[in-house]
């Protein structure tokens, strides 16, 4: 190949900058060349993404920029990247709020700013390459890579509850995820192999399958969160600094959806099928016993992060619909809801930097100092209540379309939550945007800055732009999707 | 008539005095190693009954082993009790818990 | 047969109860000198099986140095013997039902059917007397065959000796030892040094 | 007689021997500075004692045909053996002189100890296997004791003593069983008994059952742990750290060698044993662990745990299984000395760091050696992309190998609990704010700082090129 | 053309939305004024190149997105429906527009209420305009965003603010059943767009659907499904709310999104889907049921409500039941007429109101009014003219509308349709006598007011005036010019496919029958002019005696009460209860904090267990060594 490994310089970019940052001693003058490098690095490591979509060929239904060595020589480990349609979005998305957050945080954190730089882009390189792998094994390492930051992100700069919130994170998803290793390494010993590539269709008996489903399910189920294996996400949100909660919400969410149809779909098809029906209960009572839950909420972050459980639920009913539909519908969900609470919990911390608290009942009347901000908020708003134009539409209404093929209890309970997430978002921009500013301290806050603007103003485009332009979106992973849904359908034919 | 089961149950049956020595007692450690040594002596009956028995001498050789390093497990036991009596001025088995949890 | 079966069972009589004493006397001294008379029994048993040789030495090696080391420790450490009395019995139940297990089970693993019929059957059931004497027969493979687990044990009880001492030898520091070599050395130049002393000051 | 003479010196055991009798003499008529010398006297032995195992001069040597064996798997072991021993006695030198414990014996004994490990890790009779336990264990108890004014120490020797010596007395009783039933003491001989028989006789199962328990002792295996977090915690720290890394070792390669050798025809019945004793390993390292407030002492509930996974790789008794194995000790005693050259080095207000709460600021005052200290604890843990991971990862290859879908499960599941209380260092260092003012020391000489790099290096990278190792013990075998 | 006409009010908006602040609040005001005007004028243009027959045009701009053979496009279907809708749409948005300018001449952001004006123009645009069921659901639930921000304008209110939500909510309500509708259509169609469905209705005549455990014939689940939407944007009993709490915005929000346009979405819907529901027997009865109470529901409670503009609102909801009644009979020409008609005369009455309102100075309460004729004549005229058409004064537009609407229930057979009819008629009195109370109240009699306020009180200026010409225009002359192409005798090649029409020629009524209707609306009128013209204490009378009655109409049937208490309580309880109970006890309780807390304390049983007695690790050791054996002596 002489080409440029393009894929391994994203994923590994960001750890360049890591190092570079490493290597500047952390004092009061150079506290601003930390942010820079952490900033520019991320960025050029955007760029590179958009160059990888940009070379993308959407005709093409398997791995692209694939890369692949041999590591381990003792069993078929190999390091093997490459992306699809489906985890090219993921990737895009990974890179496309990492410097978001960085710029988020530029005045938030204040002690440690090294620290944090370095865990944010080692996160970044981590999540890359998780979406990326091609090899199971990889992307186990880079599944659980993701703690690690992540617990020194949420347990660090984390709010008064920190490390509870940090310690639930890490052990709850641990626990899921190490179930996940065991089955890896049963399918190896199955098949003695370790691509996902070639373990794509139906490997395993049946009997097999739903034992390594299970064990797949531990995993995805606790990171996307499902009910009711979500407790830890409003804890960890909530504690979490803003970037922090961006990325949570925004990426290592999305690892589970994604986790779910690469493996348990891709993989398992007739133990998915035989799953389905309780995956679908799980998610419509996710979906509305979480909105629930949101509205009673008093802290701005939790009713965010429950939120995040309720589209998550969506997300989960639309892979498990396993039609073109809801497979499409889910991923573009995935997409808009990193975009949408990404920017909500952005949002947040626009007024947690002011006000440092997150109490609904502080606020109250932001619009009469804060007009940008109440608008940007209700855009992002609407783009979580699903409204069409936005993006939180078009991947719920794929999956209420590929719902009504599957069962009409599903339909119905994925179509409630798209009422009662308007319930709690409605009532919650009421309550901080709205009305008259009754509480005095208040009265100075300032509206949206030009770093809060830079920040803001592309997730808002962006919200818009994949409401109107979806296709973009679905087009590349057409393919991949279409070939796993045949393959679903002639497993569970026989 | 005596046969080989004898040597060895009475071997057991010291073990297991032996064995009990290191646990019922509550006070002194002189008296855990001495039970230390009836499980070695019960080892040695064993040993050489077997050895006797299968009409093999390495048996006898392990014994004569296992009675050295009784010996020099003796000598070491006495000495660690002699460095703890000197920082406790006690061998009181009882007084022997500063570490645990 | 008679007189080797009535031997056997006081010497072993009497070992099982010397050992029990050991365990239960009050005075260590005491527990100390049953475990002797446990050895002599045993190293009796020992002949009886034809081992004169480690008979012997378990007479020489236990009761000629272990047990006195034993005995010469208990009187050094100076204990309060009656303090040490209590307690013996307050685990007893949980210590018996356990040896009383461990001992049934051992009981079923010698003394059922099984065990004669299986595994030893082909064992003779009384000793065997060799041609050539034990004593003689330990010589001829202990510093052949068996040269290195011999030279083992020696560093053994060279790591023993060594870890006694370190352990137990004190440096006090007050003892005043003669230095001959530095005593040699000296010369008048720094034997001796002068001092003028300030009149009514002293040194 | 010569060239034999020769030969016989470059049999590493006995170069050790020599070695160690060398050392104490050098270290008993040199005059002052004695420690010092004979220390380094020791780490140089240990280290030319690693280079002739691994140049193997002595494989057409038979003299000691009938009791060493000499395997990839034995070799190994006895590198890893020497090299930790030597590092560890690197590593704890300062602390040595810095507490007062500074005695020449000390590397003397520890020479001999190591010397008994090597013996037991290529031993294949009974008999010079009980010798050679012996001789690294009563090198143990006396050095366990070896700081004389502290009670703790001395408590912890009475205690490792004690049980030890309870310990060697189950062993031997069960060899003497062994012997008993199979009329011999040497393993091919108890091979050779045991061809034409299928079902274990229920002495040998007894004699077996009793060797277990004695070795499950020396490897500290639940419920024969008990004297592990004591002694770990009343030891002096230095010794401590030999203690986690070095006898570890021996005694794991010992319990594979003996149940897969002699008895490894008979792996029903023993594994039913190593199969609880590797659960009840894992969970009692995780659980317990977490209770505690002692570093030292959680260090020793972790490699509890440690020896929990390496017993799965013996339940699964295959080739991958000796392999993992031999790997999780490499990456076992990677990061044990890599914990352990920190703790040793380092101070709160003049005192060592024992208690996990004095960590609590570590991070800003040391942020390298904090962040050393975390990917230490979340490698333990068994978080990719650190060395850790990988160890765990080939032991759960080997279990499911074998269809030992329970092990394998209950091992993840211990691992997460266990994740608890390596979070809780990491925890400490990070997320606390320091309770006091006081400043960290930290000291430490330019070899073991060489040491930890290199290490940390290890393993924080091992995942970049883990064919060094992989490669190493891709041909292992009994 | 059909694209200028619907993106220039987005251009508008956007104008607002961008630079609105940057420049004099005039620009924007002038500026989508004059886009409004055009879009108008073209509409008109439009529509009257539809009068003559026409084919059904369908301009596609670009694929919206396509998922497996789900594929939505962006485009816009030209059809005498849609003309019609651009017409009412673009006409009543470009006087409100002109109108607004005038009546928030003192509000301090105008800039975005234009913008809000036109963001919803356009939104409504797409919905009218659209081929296929999701881009209609665009600007469907876009309408409703629009109505939620004008609603909520005042934001500092809270009233707003909660009235802003519900209507936003409640829509929701219906949007999930239109939601499901499509999602529906799509499963059984395999497609949304209009013509392949209305191709492939016949198909499906007889088939039967399982949902919900349930077996249903296909086309009326689907119906059923979409007239949920329907009856939530159109306000139909029982989703009807948001309606008049949506009076909270400003006044011409009012006459644009509540009277003249959104409303009427549904009952677009319905005509819009009438290849559809043709089919639907079962739905069509219920839509009629439906539709005639909630005529007679909204009239009921309109007879009793004393803020002016929530009269007006609540014979909005009334004559959107006659819509409604209307096209589940198969009317849907005399609906759709109605809906033009109605457009036309409720936002001549809004608008009016607001003149009202306005001079006024924001007062809204009839019982502070009266009298007014005098100070401000223009507008009472204006009011008069708009009664007159509510009413349906014969050859204002009304007349022609509402009578169309009584003789398609009159002539159909089944029990529905009488029923609706006689409903209708009631209505129609009730009608006339709350259209009269309002006129009495407001204009005539003696002045209610404070002094102050009742002599400040003068009459618009120009900018509010003419649009109220242009509408009142609208309300007397629509009848009679277009009559005949909705429901006469050019009504099939008006209509052309646009929507399905039913057999045979306009029938009248018979001559009792007029005369039963016509004579209702008069004795509607009378009765207001006798209580409230007449005897002015009557009123008060009246209330007191019929006091059931009287409470149940003022309090609206006390419906908000009841959705109080049977949804929004147990709402909020329930997400208390699950967050408390369910998440944190239960879940995380036995869940993570649970497990920890089990390891926790067997860790700390572990500790004790190691005691440090040596006696006890013996007996531990001994132990485990006596278990093995025994284990294995009994394995």
């Amino acid at each position: 190949m002489t080409e440029m490994p393009l894929l391994s310089l994203t994923i590994f970019l960001p750890l360049l900058g890591a190092l570079v940052i490493l290597l500047i001693k952390e004092d009061e003058n150079s506290v601003n060349n930390i942010k820079k490098v952490a900033l520019w690095t991320s960025i050029g490591v955007f760029l590179l993404s958009l160059l990888i979509w940009l070379q993308f060929d959407n005709n093409n239904g398997s791995y692209q920029f694939e890369e692949k060595f041999r590591w381990f020589n003792d069993f078929n480990f190999y390091f093997h990247i490459g992306i699809d349609g489906i985890s090219l979005f993921m990737v895009i998305l990974s890179t496309f709020l990492t410097p978001l957050c960085i710029l988020a945080s530029w005045e938030s954190i204040k002690k440690r700013v090294k620290e944090y730089m370095i865990a944010f882009l080692f996160l970044e390189t981590v999540m890359i390459g998780m979406f990326a792998s091609v090899d199971i094994l990889l992307f186990y390492i880079f599944f659980e890579a993701v703690l690690i930051p992540m617990y020194l992100i949420i347990g660090i700069w984390g709010g008064e509850r920190r490390i509870y919130a940090s310690f639930k994170f890490f052990l709850y998803t641990l626990l899921g995820s190490v179930l996940m290793l065991i089955a890896i390494v049963v399918i190896y010993r199955l098949t003695d192999s370790m691509s996902i590539e070639t373990l794509q269709g139906n490997y395993f008996t049946k009997n097999i399958q739903i034992y390594l489903w299970l064990a797949f399910f531990a995993s995805f189920a606790v990171k996307i969160p499902m009910w009711p294996f979500h407790t830890w996400l409003p804890d960890a949100h909530v504690e979490a600094p803003t970037a922090g909660s961006v990325i949570l919400a925004g990426v290592l969410l999305k690892m589970g959806g994604y986790g779910f149809i690469r493996f348990s779909l891709g993989m398992l098809p007739e133990a998915s099928n035989y799953f389905s029906p309780l995956i679908m209960t799980l998610s419509i009572v996710a979906v509305v016993y979480t909105s629930l839950v949101a509205l009673a909420q008093t802290d701005i972050k939790k009713l965010i992060a429950y939120s995040s459980v309720a589209h998550m639920g969506l997300v989960t009913i639309g892979i498990f619909l396993v039609n073109s539909q809801g497979l499409e519908g889910a991923m573009i969900q995935m997409i808009s809801h990193g975009v949408v609470s990404g920017a909500l919990f952005l949002c947040v911390g626009v007024i947690y930097d002011r006000m440092h608290t997150r109490d609904i009942n502080f606020y109250g009347g932001l619009v009469n100092r804060m007009p940008i901000y109440a608008t940007v908020f209700m855009i992002f708003m609407l783009g979580s209540v699903g409204l069409p134009g936005t993006s939180g539409f078009i991947g719920e209404f794929l999956v209420i379309v590929g719902a009504f093929q599957y069962s009409s209890i599903v339909v119905i309970g994925a179509a409630t939550g798209i009422v009662l997430s308007a319930v709690y978002m409605l009532y919650l921009y009421k309550r901080i945007i709205f009305g008259v500013m009754t509480n005095e301290k208040l009265t100075e806050i300032l509206d949206l800055d030009n770093r809060e603007k830079i920040i803001l103003i592309p997730l808002a485009i962006a919200v818009i732009f994949i409401g109107i332009f979806p296709n973009i979106f679905i087009e590349p992973m057409r393919l991949p999707i279409e070939s796993i849904i045949s393959n679903y359908e002639s497993a569970n034919a026989k | 008539m005596i046969y080989l089961e004898h040597y060895l149950f009475l071997a057991a049956i010291i073990f297991t005095i032996g064995v009990l020595g290191i646990f019922l007692n509550k006070k002194n450690v002189i008296i855990i190693l001495m039970s230390i040594e009836l499980i070695l002596l019960s080892v040695n009956i064993n040993l050489i009954s077997f050895s006797v028995f299968l009409n093999d001498i390495s048996g006898q050789i392990f014994a004569m082993l296992t009675l050295t390093v009784a010996a020099a497990e003796a000598a070491i036991g006495l000495a660690i009790l002699v460095v703890f009596y000197r920082n406790l001025g006690s061998i009181e088995v009882n007084k022997i818990n500063k570490l645990k949890g | 047969m008679y007189l080797y079966s009535i031997t056997f069972y006081i010497f072993s009589l009497v070992a099982v109860l010397s050992a029990l004493m050991v365990i239960s006397a009050r005075n260590p001294v005491h527990s100390v000198l049953f475990l002797i008379l446990s050895f002599v029994n045993a190293s009796g048993l020992f002949v009886l099986l034809g081992a004169e040789f480690l008979a012997m030495i378990l007479v020489v090696v236990y009761v000629g140095a272990v047990a006195v080391l034993f005995l010469f420790v208990v009187m050094m450490l100076d204990i309060n013997f009656v303090k040490l009395r209590e307690g013996f019995l307050q685990y007893l139940p949980f210590g018996a039902l356990l040896g009383v297990v461990l001992i049934v089970e051992l009981g079923i693993l010698f003394l059922t059917k099984s065990f004669s019929e299986n595994s030893l059957s082909r064992f003779v059931q009384s000793p065997q007397i060799n041609e050539v004497e034990n004593t003689k027969l330990i010589g001829q493979v202990l510093y052949t065959d068996y040269f290195y687990l011999f030279q083992i044990s020696g560093l053994i009880l060279l790591v023993a000796m060594v870890g006694s001492i370190t352990l137990t030898l004190r440096d006090r520091g007050q003892v005043k030892r003669q230095n001959i070599s530095s005593q040699n050395f000296i010369d008048e130049k720094n034997a001796i040094e002068k001092k003028k002393i300030k009149l009514g000051e002293g040194i | 007689m010569l060239n034999n003479l020769m030969h016989i010196l470059f049999v590493p055991e006995v170069t050790l021997a020599i070695l160690a009798v060398a050392c104490l003499m050098y270290g008993l008529f040199s005059k002052n500075n004695s420690f010092n010398k004979a220390t380094n006297f020791a780490t140089l032995s240990l280290l030319f004692v690693t280079v002739l195992i691994f140049f193997d001069f002595s494989t057409k040597f038979a003299l000691f045909d009938s009791f060493f064996s000499n395997t990839q798997f034995t070799k190994f072991f006895k590198i890893l053996t020497t090299l930790g021993a030597a590092i560890s006695l690197i590593i704890s030198k300062n602390y040595f002189i810095d507490s007062k414990i500074n005695k020449f014996e000390i590397p003397t004994l520890l020479l001999f100890s190591t010397l008994g490990m090597l013996i037991m890790i290529s031993s294949k009779n009974l008999m010079i296997m009980y010798l050679a336990i012996e001789l690294q264990s009563l090198s143990l108890y006396v050095v366990a004791s070896i700081k004389r004014n502290s009670i703790e120490s001395a408590e912890s020797g009475v205690k490792y003593f004690i049980l030890g010596a309870l310990s060697s007395g189950i062993l031997l009783y069960g060899f003497s069983l062994v012997y008993g039933f199979t009329g011999h003491t040497s393993f091919e001989g108890i091979t050779n008994s045991l061809v034409e028989i299928d079902n274990l006789p229920i002495g040998l199962i007894f004699g077996l059952v009793f060797v277990l328990v004695g070795l499950a002792f020396k490897v500290s295996a639940v419920p024969f742990h008990m004297w592990t977090p004591d002694v770990y915690e009343g030891a002096p720290t230095s010794i401590t750290a030999f203690f986690a890394i070095v006898p570890k070792l021996a005694a794991i390669a010992l319990i594979f060698r003996f149940c897969l050798e002699p008895f490894g025809k008979f792996y029903f019945e023993w594994t039913q044993v190593i199969f609880f004793l590797s659960i009840a390993s894992m969970f009692l390292g995780a659980i317990a662990a977490i209770a505690q407030k002692n570093l030292k002492r959680l260090l020793a509930y972790s490699s509890i745990g440690h020896v929990g996974y390496v017993l799965i790789a013996l339940v699964s008794v295959s080739d991958q299984g000796l392999k993992s194995a031999s790997i999780y000790m490499f990456i076992y005693l990677v990061m044990n000395i890599a914990v352990f050259s920190i703790i040793l080095s380092l101070k709160k207000s003049d005192a060592y760091v024992e208690k996990i709460s004095s960590l609590s600021g570590l991070s800003k005052s040391n942020p390298v050696i904090s962040a050393s200290l975390a990917i230490i604890m979340l490698s333990m843990a068994g978080i990719p992309p650190f060395i850790g991971f990988f160890g765990k990862l080939y032991v759960f290859i080997a279990a499911i190998e074998s269809q030992l879908y329970i092990l394998a499960v209950l091992g993840v599941l211990a691992s997460v609990i266990s994740a608890f209380y390596y979070l809780r260092i990491i925890k400490g260092m990070y997320f606390d704010e320091s309770d006091d003012n006081q400043t960290f020391e930290f000291t430490i000489s330019s070899e073991s700082k060489v040491i930890l790099s290199v290490l940390m290096i290890l393993i924080t990278f091992f995942i970049l090129y883990p064919s060094l190792l992989i490669d190493a013990v891709s041909s292992i075998s009994l | 053309m059909a694209q200028l006409i619907v993106f220039l009010p987005l251009i508008g908006f956007l104008f607002c939305f961008f630079f609105g602040k940057k420049f004099n609040f005039k620009v924007s005001q002038i500026l989508t004024t004059s886009l409004l005007f055009s879009s108008a004028i073209l509409s008109w243009i439009l529509f009257f190149s539809y009068i003559g027959e026409k084919e059904t045009q369908i301009i596609h701009i670009f694929n919206w997105f396509t998922s497996g053979n789900f594929i939505v496009d962006w485009s816009i279907r030209l059809d005498s429906l849609t003309t019609t809708m651009f017409v009412v749409v673009c006409s009543v948005s470009a006087c409100v527009h002109l109108y607004s300018i005038g009546y928030m001449s003192d509000d301090p952001s105008k800039e975005r209420f234009m913008g809000y004006l036109s963001l919803f123009t356009f939104f409504m645009l797409m919905l009218v305009s659209s081929n296929n069921l999701l881009q209609m659901f665009f600007g469907w639930e876009g309408v409703g965003l629009a109505s939620y921000l004008l609603i909520g304008f005042w934001y500092h209110k809270p009233s707003a603010n909660n009235a802003a939500i519900k209507a936003f909510l409640v829509n929701r309500v219906g949007d999930f059943g239109y939601a499901l509708g499509i999602a529906g259509v799509f499963y059984i169609f395999g497609s949304i767009e209009f013509s392949v469905i209305f191709d492939n209705v016949e198909n499906f005549k007889d088939h039967t659907i399982h949902f919900i455990g349930l077996n249903f014939s296909t086309i009326d689940l689907l119906c059923f499904l979409l007239f949920i939407g329907a009856m939530g944007k159109s306000a139909q009993l029982g989703l009807h709310t948001w309606l008049p709490d949506a009076m909270e915005g400003p006044t011409p929000v009012s006459a644009l999104i509540h009277a003249a346009t959104m409303v009427t979405a549904g009952v677009f819907l319905v005509a819009r889907m009438s290849p559809l529901f043709e089919y639907a027997l079962v739905t069509n009865l219920f839509i009629t049921f439906i539709g005639a109470s909630t005529a007679i529901f909204a009239a009921s409670i309109a007879l009793t409500q004393n803020d002016i503009k929530r009269v007006i609102a609540y014979s909005t909801c009334s004559q959107l039941g006659y819509m409604f009644f209307a096209a589940g009979l198969g009317a849907y020409n005399a609906s759709i007429f109605h809906l033009m008609t109605h457009g036309f005369f409720k936002a001549l009455l809004f608008l009016s109101a607001g003149s009202v309102i306005h001079a006024m100075h924001h007062e809204q309460d009839m019982r502070k009014m009266g009298g007014l004729f005098k100070k401000i004549p223009f507008t009472g005229s204006m009011m008069w003219i708009g009664s007159l058409a509510i009413i349906g004064f014969p050859y204002f537009s009304g007349y022609y509308s509402k009578e169309s609407i009584l003789e398609n229930a009159y002539y159909s057979s089944s029990a529905m349709a009488t029923f609706a009819y006689i409903i209708g008629i009631i209505t129609a009195l009730l009608t006339a006598f709350y259209s009269w109370r309002l006129l009495f109240m407001t204009f005539h009699g003696e002045t209610r007011s404070d002094l102050k306020t009742y002599d400040h009180a003068h009459e618009s200026p120009p900018v509010m005036t003419i649009p109220l010409i242009l509408l009142a225009f609208g309300s007397i002359f629509a009848g009679i010019l277009f009559s005949n192409f909705y429901i006469g005798k050019l009504q099939y090649s008006f209509w052309g496919d646009a929507i399905i029409l039913h057999d045979g020629k306009h029938h009248y009524l018979p001559f009792i029958q007029t005369l039963i209707v016509k004579s209702s609306v008069a004795i509607g009128v009378m009765l207001a002019a006798l209580i409230y013209f007449y005897r002015n204490h009557l009123s008060k009378n009246l209330a007191h005696n019929l006091d059931p009655l009287y409470s149940i109409s003022y309090n609206k049937w006390y419906v908000d009460e009841l959705y109080h208490s049977i949804f929004i309580r147990p709402y909020f309880y329930l997400g208390n209860l699950f967050w408390k109970k369910g998440d944190e006890k239960i879940i995380d309780g036995y869940g993570p904090n649970g497990i920890s807390k089990v390891v926790s304390i067997s860790s700390g049983y572990l500790s004790r267990f190691q005691s440090g007695y040596l006696y006890h690790y013996a007996f531990a050791m001994l132990g485990g060594l006596v278990i093995i054996l025994t284990w294995f002596i009994y394995y």
